[in-house]
């Protein structure tokens, strides 16, 4: 599916409606997410103060935190602060929620970036042989060997991997990004372990960290392959019945060279789209995968926060989901004018 | 396999929200903080009522029971260099009463207050500390407390308040910085990742024999299981019970399982004008199959226990031997007019071990023809509901019994000063479920100041009995246990009940 | 002149646009039935929904009586499944949970298709500010993190089977609104809407009588697909302890409450997986079947 | 007339057991270097037969008692033989560019790889074949042209593009499918007048499907009339005035004409009795 | 009285950059009763002037009248009674999920018309269709009986103008014979008025009193039907046109 704003003409009008979009999507988003920590049951002042501190130390943080505003001039606040560039302090952590999320994002984006390499590296070659071979055995089977993956608890699946591949095999790492041995060794220059280790020459940690990732991200891969190759073979059956399939094999072109020549120049478009927006759902929605592999990653630091209520951390989480979001749409767009010489 | 001269702890840190000792809440800041700052005096790890000395070398409590000097030794210094003084001591208890936050409640139910904190805490010379009480209690109870992580701690005065900002006391870089003079020093804590702490090599006794301690976020007990059994940490802090009974089974890994503090308990509101009959109440406490769930349940999580005063500590009684007996609170319940039993909501926490005890419960409520609709949520849905006075049946864990007093429990869960709205004494549960006997409170009181350790041992049965037949809101059915599993290669490992374990103390055995 | 007879060619074979609802029906089901692995899909569903209505016949045990005595048995003669932590047969509260199962899945359809329906029609129709507006709002739902989304709204308004089917609905439809407008999009230009036009209807009319039936098809078999997430969702959200409540035998719950004793009571996780993975798998072939059976792009590309 | 292609009893049926449709249901012809005619009503299999020929419906059953071309029987050939024999020596026009040319490749690079397939290598070569076959069929500014996208020509461009790109590989049989029908009368001209041109420049075989009876009439030398899937007709292109079969000659008369009266137009009554051929028909 | 009178009916379409005068200032009259033929090359704007005349484009400037009120006056009720139109694809322009029935009771309803059945049979035997044909779905009919029920359709509210775009443009011969006889008969019957656009001059022929040429959004011609056998045309297209026509029957 494709969020794309529709391609609007007259560029320069084009780029201020588009603009005007996405911060009307942006203050939506902030908007629903103040409103949703205000009807959420979790109270950060008494995370804070405890269960056993007193009435009078709860006002007293109540206050400071400036819970005692209407709620209106609590958001006009935060919107100033955001447009200083002031993402506040994180409650729960005590930091600057921006360095906070400059450490969790990379460690979720190298799970998700190799989680999607494997999910779109079979899963569109899967894809691709499932149309191929319509309702033949094939066909069958991959449809029903790439929706396994997608149709189990991904927590489960999870916890049997690390039975299997860490516990019994000891094939892979345990949970977490690293072994502690190696925990520190290397400088943090990008906050991405593989890139920082490759960078400082330590194979040993770069071996060690790409360990750890590869079971996780497999176990991700596993759950957006189903829907990649679904998608995958919906486009691609969609082309094959087109007619220039068949200017293509009346030309004498062998079935191969039809469907990767022909019918998937016509998809490419579609298939970014859809691997980007299952990667942006993987940079937000691997909360559980990440418990259930101590990852230190964006989606569990998104969802503790929420339940403590530490609103501060989740508006920027969300303002930065809805941000990757938009800017996977303006790629799509962007490249559907680029490949698709009819929307040019 | 871990390093030898590093170790790897496993637990969950969700709820570390700051490194300040005057703000933390929970178990898990503890078991850092235990590890970096020094406090007057600390709590023994075995004797439950024995207090060993720390920073003071000795202390000596008044004859009139009205205040305690404690003598500092001369050879304590802070990690940063500066030695430990009497000032710091006092400035660390000023600056826990003036912020009010989280720790201060301990010293605030003995009557200390951010006005009178001046007068309370003096240093009449470098080593020394007086402590004036504001208000007739048991100068143990005080000593006690100060042995606790928290409202106990010193912090190195001077460069605490090099990091000041805006008269925070501190309490903006002390989140992420310490400023003790502890085993360990810490900087800063990855949130949902983990906290490292460093050997203070200047540390004033015996240093540490680990270089370092990697504390991890390992939210998944199972997964912190795999990793004990493969030897990729040393100590396991939170293991749910069914991974600690297969732990205890598992070569190389070894389980310890001690009362900590606090109960199970189920509790019922007495807003709530069927509950408030002392009728239903106690067929409610034939309603518990005490057998069951603990044999079931419990084990790694609590054990058996039915009163209100924790096992090992003064006054302690023997069970009265409840068990379910449905027949016996089906008669109760008719008694009180409801025959046919009632519908009524039970809260508990969506975690282990309170959803199932709920469940069980549940079950056995029905037996008696009580219909009860289980709320499980977060801890606010549960407890918040608890503190708003606004629930009907709820089982739950608390009592107090950081101090190893039997004040601190029934001050927790039966002592309620004034039970108007008004009050909001959220921080008693007695006030929480509406329970009020004048005559239990003035007891509690009175127990308390009561200087003969014979009388006092004598009183305490007292109150038990009354709580016996009176039939409170809140009925335990087991003790917390803490339990911890580590490699059996770890040496002097002992779990402490305050949670606050010395790992400075451990050698691994290669 | 007189009536000519029909043409002898066959009429095209589609299947958009078949005699009557049961008929049309039939034919799809026929369709599904025809192909191995949106057959398979039927039978699961067929066999859950013969379950649910037989639930007390088939169970061995009633699903809630607990036996603390005889927890965590491994399966047996007595206990087909085992039994979990409070000695509760599993076998039967699977059984039972199918029930609830079919109670999400039903209820979260019905509140999502017609939403979807409902915002992406209307946006497409009037199109203009109107859809952007909508469009906006929808942008905004879909780009919200959903599992965040669904959690907040569970805890605003308390953990709970319906809360959790809410909560779910809430981040299910924006998909199904956005292929709605794509569909009317298309539709809106078409001649029989003119027609309707030219005939005087008013929008809500032509909205309702013309375009909802176009984009039923492809709206049903993006619902079906939703389905499968949906079931996956609700376990999720048992995960993090927000879905059904106790004693309730939804498998989301079974599972998370379960996965504790996981590593030594296999059973207690491995049935109710078990039981997830065949619906949702069923689901998705379903999904997959009706694609086939009812999207209009499978009609040849040419008039 | 030496014979390209002959044809015995070609039956081709969708799909199977009850949705079963036989489209087309014994027809029988040969083809030499000449323009046959195929006319016959929508949906009677005339594009059936063109797709059969090259083995191009995966879901059909084709049978027949001889499909033969130049001596391979196409009916056993296999896939690898008719890559061969597709585009090379048998070429199909389809009917509708719009759909028929891949909208995201520049037409003169869908061109040039007809020439290319069965050329192996010869990429510059193949360009400038496709260059000088866009000239052929009249395109101005061939060039320009060959950087377009199907959705940048125009309806008559497309189908110049289309024959262009059938011919490029020097076929010796070509099947058009209502080569016209998408154009306007002044294209429509225009576009017949070039391959009729280059068919009888080059001598090949030409099958011309349509249901246009005037474009017949005056494109080809012999016409099979069909109807219902079977040939009822053939008779030589100019005596197609004189045709007998009662389905030709009422759709003759059906034909409104410039100047003509403004009676009723006379409409066919289809009779069973018409899906049996007329007895000499077999070409 | 239904004559129409368009004056300067100028529209643009698209929007921003790709915006286009897809018409420029078309003047006509058809009187009532008459027959009246657009004719023109691809994408000359022929259909565009029939959406703006049935309301379906609202954008346009300049004057539309039927029977003397201007059509954006007019009730959207009574407009609709007044003029129907039937367009071009016989396969699109049936709702593929409706049977006859709903389609032609559809319109009855909007108006809440009475003796619904009666209407809807009268309007079948009006196209030629038997009776029984109601209880079909569109793709149970052939082309023609398609465009016979869309032509019922239109019939149904009795409206007195009947605008059609390429009515048979999609159909063979035999068909395309059928619905013009239809057609013609139903003007002889009822003094309907037609707006006939068609690109085969042969059928404008058949129908039409007089005729328009269109080219790039402009009338570049009106001409009588008398005009075309002797391509009697003034403007260069027009001749072109008419001679390519003919050039093709010829050959014939
Ligand atoms: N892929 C297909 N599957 C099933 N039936 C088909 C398929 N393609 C065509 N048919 C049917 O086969 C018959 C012959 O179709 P064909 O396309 O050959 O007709 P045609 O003579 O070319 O008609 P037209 O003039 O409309 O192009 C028709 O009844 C059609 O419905
Ligand atoms: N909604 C629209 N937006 C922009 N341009 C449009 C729109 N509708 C039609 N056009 C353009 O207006 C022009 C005239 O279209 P119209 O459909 O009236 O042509 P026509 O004469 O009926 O052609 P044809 O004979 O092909 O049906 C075309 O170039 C078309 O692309
Ligand atoms: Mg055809
Ligand atoms: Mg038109």
């Amino acid at each position: 599916m494709r969020l794309a704003l529709s391609p609007t003409s007259g560029r320069l009008a084009g780029f201020a409606r588009q603009a005007g979009t996405i911060l009307v999507t942006l203050l939506g988003l902030l908007a629903l997410t103040f409103a949703i920590g205000r009807l959420m049951p979790v109270d950060p002042v008494r995370a804070m103060v405890g269960e056993e501190a007193d009435q009078a130390t709860y006002e007293q943080v109540y206050h400071e935190l400036g819970m005692d505003q209407p709620v209106y001039v609590q958001f006009a606040d935060y919107l100033g602060q955001i447009a200083r560039g002031d993402f506040g302090t994180s409650l729960r952590t005590g930091q600057p929620v921006i360095e906070d999320i400059a450490r969790v994002m990379p460690a979720t984006i190298e799970l998700a970036t190799f989680a999607i390499l494997i999910g779109a590296g079979l899963g569109v070659p899967l894809g691709v042989l499932a149309a191929a071979r319509k309702n033949r055995p094939t066909d069958h089977l991959v449809r029903v060997a790439t929706l396994l993956g997608h149709s189990m608890p991904i927590f489960w699946t999870g916890m049997i991997g690390l039975i299997l591949f860490y516990a019994r095999l000891d094939w892979v790492g345990g949970g977490g990004r690293v072994s502690d041995f190696y925990d520190g060794m290397v400088e943090p220059r990008t906050g991405f372990l593989l890139i920082d280790s490759a960078l400082s020459g330590d194979w040993d940690v770069f071996g060690d960290a790409l360990n750890h990732l590869i079971l996780p991200a497999s176990i991700l891969g596993l759950a957006s392959l189903a829907y990649i190759t679904r998608m995958t073979r919906s486009f691609m059956l969609d082309q094959l019945n087109q007619e220039y399939i068949t200017t293509a094999r009346v030309k004498g072109l062998s079935q191969t060279r039809t469907i990767w020549g022909h019918a998937f120049a016509n998809i490419r478009v579609q298939l970014v789209t859809i691997v980007a927006l299952a990667y942006g759902g993987l940079l937000e929605g691997a909360v559980l995968i990440e418990t259930v592999f101590s990852w230190p990653g964006f989606g569990s630091y998104m969802t503790n926060n929420m339940l403590t209520g530490d609103m501060n951390a989740v508006m920027t989480c969300v303002l930065i989901v809805g941000v990757i979001f938009i800017a996977l749409n303006l790629l799509s767009d962007l490249l559907y004018r680029v490949f698709d010489p009819r929307t040019r | 396999e871990t390093p030898k001269d590093q170790l790897v702890v496993g637990f969950s840190m969700t709820n570390v929200l700051t490194l300040d000792p005057a703000a933390i809440t929970g178990r898990e800041p503890v078991q850092i903080l235990a590890n970096v700052y020094d406090n007057l005096v600390t709590l023994d790890a075995k004797d439950r009522a024995k207090v060993n000395p720390d920073l003071a070398e000795s202390w000596a409590i008044a004859p009139d029971n009205k205040s305690i000097t404690f003598h500092l030794r001369d050879d304590a210094v802070f990690a940063s260099g500066n030695p430990v003084t009497a000032q710091d001591v006092v400035w660390s208890l000023n600056r826990l009463m003036t912020l009010n936050l989280a720790q201060a409640s301990f010293l605030k139910t003995h009557g200390f207050t951010k006005e009178n904190a001046g007068a309370s805490f003096t240093a009449p010379d470098e080593r020394t500390v007086v402590v004036t009480l504001p208000k007739p209690v048991d100068p143990k109870v005080i000593v006690q407390t100060l042995g606790i992580v928290g409202p106990g701690s010193v912090l190195d005065s001077k460069l605490v308040m090099e990091n000041e900002k805006d008269g925070d006391l501190g309490a903006d870089w002390l989140n992420t910085h310490s400023a003790g003079s502890g085993k360990f020093t810490f900087d800063g804590w990855k949130a949902n990742d983990r906290v490292i702490l460093t050997r203070n090599g200047d540390y004033w006794g015996e240093p540490s024999a680990m270089k370092r301690v990697i504390m991890r976020h390992i939210p998944e007990s199972q997964n912190q299981r795999l990793m004990l059994e493969k030897g990729d940490i040393d100590i396991g802090f939170s293991l749910a019970g069914p991974d600690l009974k297969a732990l205890s089974a598992e070569e190389g890994v070894e389980v310890i399982s001690q009362p900590g503090s606090g109960f199970y308990y189920l509790a019922v509101s007495m807003k709530d004008e069927r509950l408030a009959k002392p009728k239903v109440r106690e067929a409610l406490r034939y309603l518990i199959d005490y057998d069951g769930i603990n044999a079931a349940i419990m084990p790694y999580y609590g054990q058996a226990h039915q009163r209100p005063i924790a096992s090992g500590v003064i006054g302690a009684m023997p069970d009265p031997g409840y068990t379910l007996d449905v027949d016996r609170a089906k008669t109760l319940l008719s008694e009180a007019g409801y025959p046919d039993g009632f519908k009524v909501t039970l809260r508990a926490l969506a975690d282990a071990p309170f959803m199932s005890t709920a469940t069980a419960i549940q079950a056995t409520l029905k037996q008696a023809g009580i219909d009860a609709e289980i709320i499980s949520g977060s801890g606010e849905q549960i407890y918040g509901a608890m503190r708003e006075r606004n629930f009907e049946l709820l089982v739950g864990r608390g009592g107090g019994g950081q101090l190893p007093h039997p004040d601190s429990n029934l001050r927790a869960i039966i002592y309620n000063p004034d039970n108007s709205d008004a009050a909001k004494l959220t921080n008693f549960q007695g006030w929480r479920t509406s329970f009020y006997d004048p005559e239990i409170n003035a007891a509690i009181d009175a127990a308390l100041i009561e200087s003969d350790a014979d009388k006092q041992v004598a009183m305490y049965h007292d109150i038990q009995g009354r709580i016996a037949t009176v039939v409170p809101s809140i009925q335990p059915f087991a003790e917390v246990l803490d339990s911890v599993a580590y490699r059996a290669d770890l040496e002097n490992f002992t779990l402490n009940p305050s949670w606050g374990t010395d790992l400075g103390a451990i050698t691994k055995d290669r | 002149m007189t009536a000519i007879p029909m043409h002898s060619s066959a009429p095209p074979r589609r299947l958009a646009g078949l005699r009557s609802g049961a008929d049309y029906l039939g034919t799809v089901l026929r369709h599904l039935a025809g192909n191995p692995s949106s057959a398979f899909g039927l039978v699961v569903i067929l066999a859950l929904i013969v379950m649910a209505a037989f639930a007390p016949l088939i169970a061995t045990a009633d699903p809630y009586a607990q036996d603390l005595g005889a927890a965590l048995q491994p399966p047996s003669w007595a206990h087909f499944f085992g039994t979990d932590e409070v000695g509760r047969d599993v076998f039967s509260r699977l059984v039972y949970g199918a029930r609830i199962t079919l109670t999400i899945i039903a209820l979260v359809g019905v509140i999502v298709g017609p939403i979807g329906l409902a915002v992406g029609t209307v946006a497409g129709y009037f199109g203009g500010w109107f859809d952007t507006a909508l469009m906006r709002i929808t942008d905004i739902f879909l780009s919200f993190p959903g599992l965040i989304l669904s959690l907040a709204f569970v805890a605003a308004l308390g953990a709970g089977l319906e809360n959790a089917i809410v909560a779910i609905a809430l981040t299910s439809w924006p998909p199904i609104a956005r292929l709605a407008r794509a569909e009317t999009l298309t539709l809106r230009g078409a001649d029989y809407v003119s027609a309707a036009k030219m005939q005087g209807a008013s929008a809500a009319r032509i909205i309702w009588k013309q375009i909802v039936p176009m984009c039923l098809p492809s709206v049903l078999t993006r619902l079906t697909l939703s389905l499968a997430t949906v079931i996956l969702t609700a376990a999720g959200l048992g995960f993090l302890g927000l879905g059904a409540q106790p004693p309730l035998p939804e498998w989301g719950a079974m599972i998370a409450i379960g996965r504790r004793y996981m590593l030594e009571s296999w059973w207690l996780v491995a049935f109710p997986g078990g039981a997830i993975l065949c619906v949702s798998l069923a689901f998705n072939l379903i999904g997959d079947g009706l694609r086939d059976a009812l999207d209009p792009k499978q009609r040849k590309g040419r008039h | 007339m030496d014979r390209l292609m002959t044809v015995e009893g070609l039956r081709v049926t969708y799909g199977r057991g009850a949705s079963a449709n036989p489209a087309v249901r014994g027809v029988s012809f040969a083809l030499g270097r000449e323009r046959l005619g195929i006319v016959g009503e929508s949906g009677s299999g005339k594009s059936t037969i063109g797709r059969a020929l090259l083995r191009l419906l995966p879901g059909a059953t084709i049978e027949a008692g001889r499909m033969e071309f130049m001596g391979t029987d196409l009916l056993k050939a296999s896939e690898r033989r008719m890559l061969d024999i597709r585009g090379a020596r048998i070429s199909m026009i389809l009917q509708d560019p719009k759909f028929s040319l891949n909208p995201v490749k520049r037409v003169g690079d869908q061109i040039a790889e007809a020439y290319a397939v069965h050329h192996r290598g010869a990429k510059r070569e193949a360009r400038e074949k496709a260059l000088e076959m866009l000239e052929a069929v009249e395109i101005r500014d061939p060039e320009r042209v060959y950087e377009l996208y199907p959705h940048e020509i125009s309806g008559g461009m497309g189908q110049r593009v289309m024959i262009a790109m059938m011919l490029v590989p020097e076929p010796e049989v070509v099947i058009a499918d209502e080569p016209t029908s998408a154009l306007d009368v002044t294209v429509r001209m225009k576009v017949l007048g070039i391959l009729d041109d280059l068919v009888r420049r080059r001598g090949l075989g030409l099958i011309m499907i349509s249901h246009d009876l005037n474009l017949v009439r005056n494109f080809c030398d012999r016409v099979l009339i069909m109807y219902a899937g079977q040939v009822v007709e053939a008779l030589p292109a100019a005596e197609l005035g004189r045709a007998r079969h009662p389905y030709t000659r009422g759709l003759l008369a059906a034909q409104p004409r410039i100047g003509g009266d403004r009676r009723p137009l006379p409409v066919l009554r289809r009779e069973e009795g018409w899906k049996q051929p007329m007895a000499e028909a077999s070409a | 009285m239904s004559d129409i009178t368009i004056e300067g009916l100028t529209i643009r379409l698209g929007l921003g950059a790709q915006a286009r005068r897809i018409l420029d200032d078309v003047s006509f009259k058809v009187r009532s009763g008459e027959s009246f033929g657009l004719v023109g090359e691809s994408g000359s704007g022929k259909s565009t002037i029939l959406k703006c005349i049935g309301l379906l484009l609202t954008t346009w400037e300049g004057r539309i009248e039927i029977g003397g009120q201007p059509v954006r006056e007019a009730k959207r009720k009574a407009r609709c009674r007044d003029v129907q139109m039937v367009f071009q694809d016989p396969y699109g322009s049936l709702h593929p999920r409706h049977s006859i029935r709903t389609t032609l009771a559809e319109p009855l309803r909007i108006h809440g018309l009475d003796r619904e059945a009666e209407r809807m049979e009268r309007a079948m035997v009006d196209v030629g269709l038997p009776v029984d044909f109601l209880d079909r779905y569109p793709h149970e009919l052939s082309g023609g009986q398609r465009q016979r029920v869309a032509i019922a359709r239109a019939l149904v509210l009795e409206p007195s103008v009947l605008l059609l775009d390429e009515p048979t443009s999609a159909l063979d011969v035999s068909v395309q014979a059928e619905v013009l006889n239809l057609l013609a008969k139903l003007r002889a019957e009822r003094g309907l008025t037609y707006l006939l656009v068609s690109h085969d001059l042969a059928v404008v022929d058949h129908m039409c009193d007089q005729f328009a040429i269109m080219l790039q959004g402009r009338i570049v011609e009106i001409l009588d039907r008398a005009a075309i056998p002797g391509n009697a045309a003034a403007h260069p297209y027009s001749r072109e046109l008419i001679g390519a026509s003919l050039a093709y029957e010829r050959a014939a």
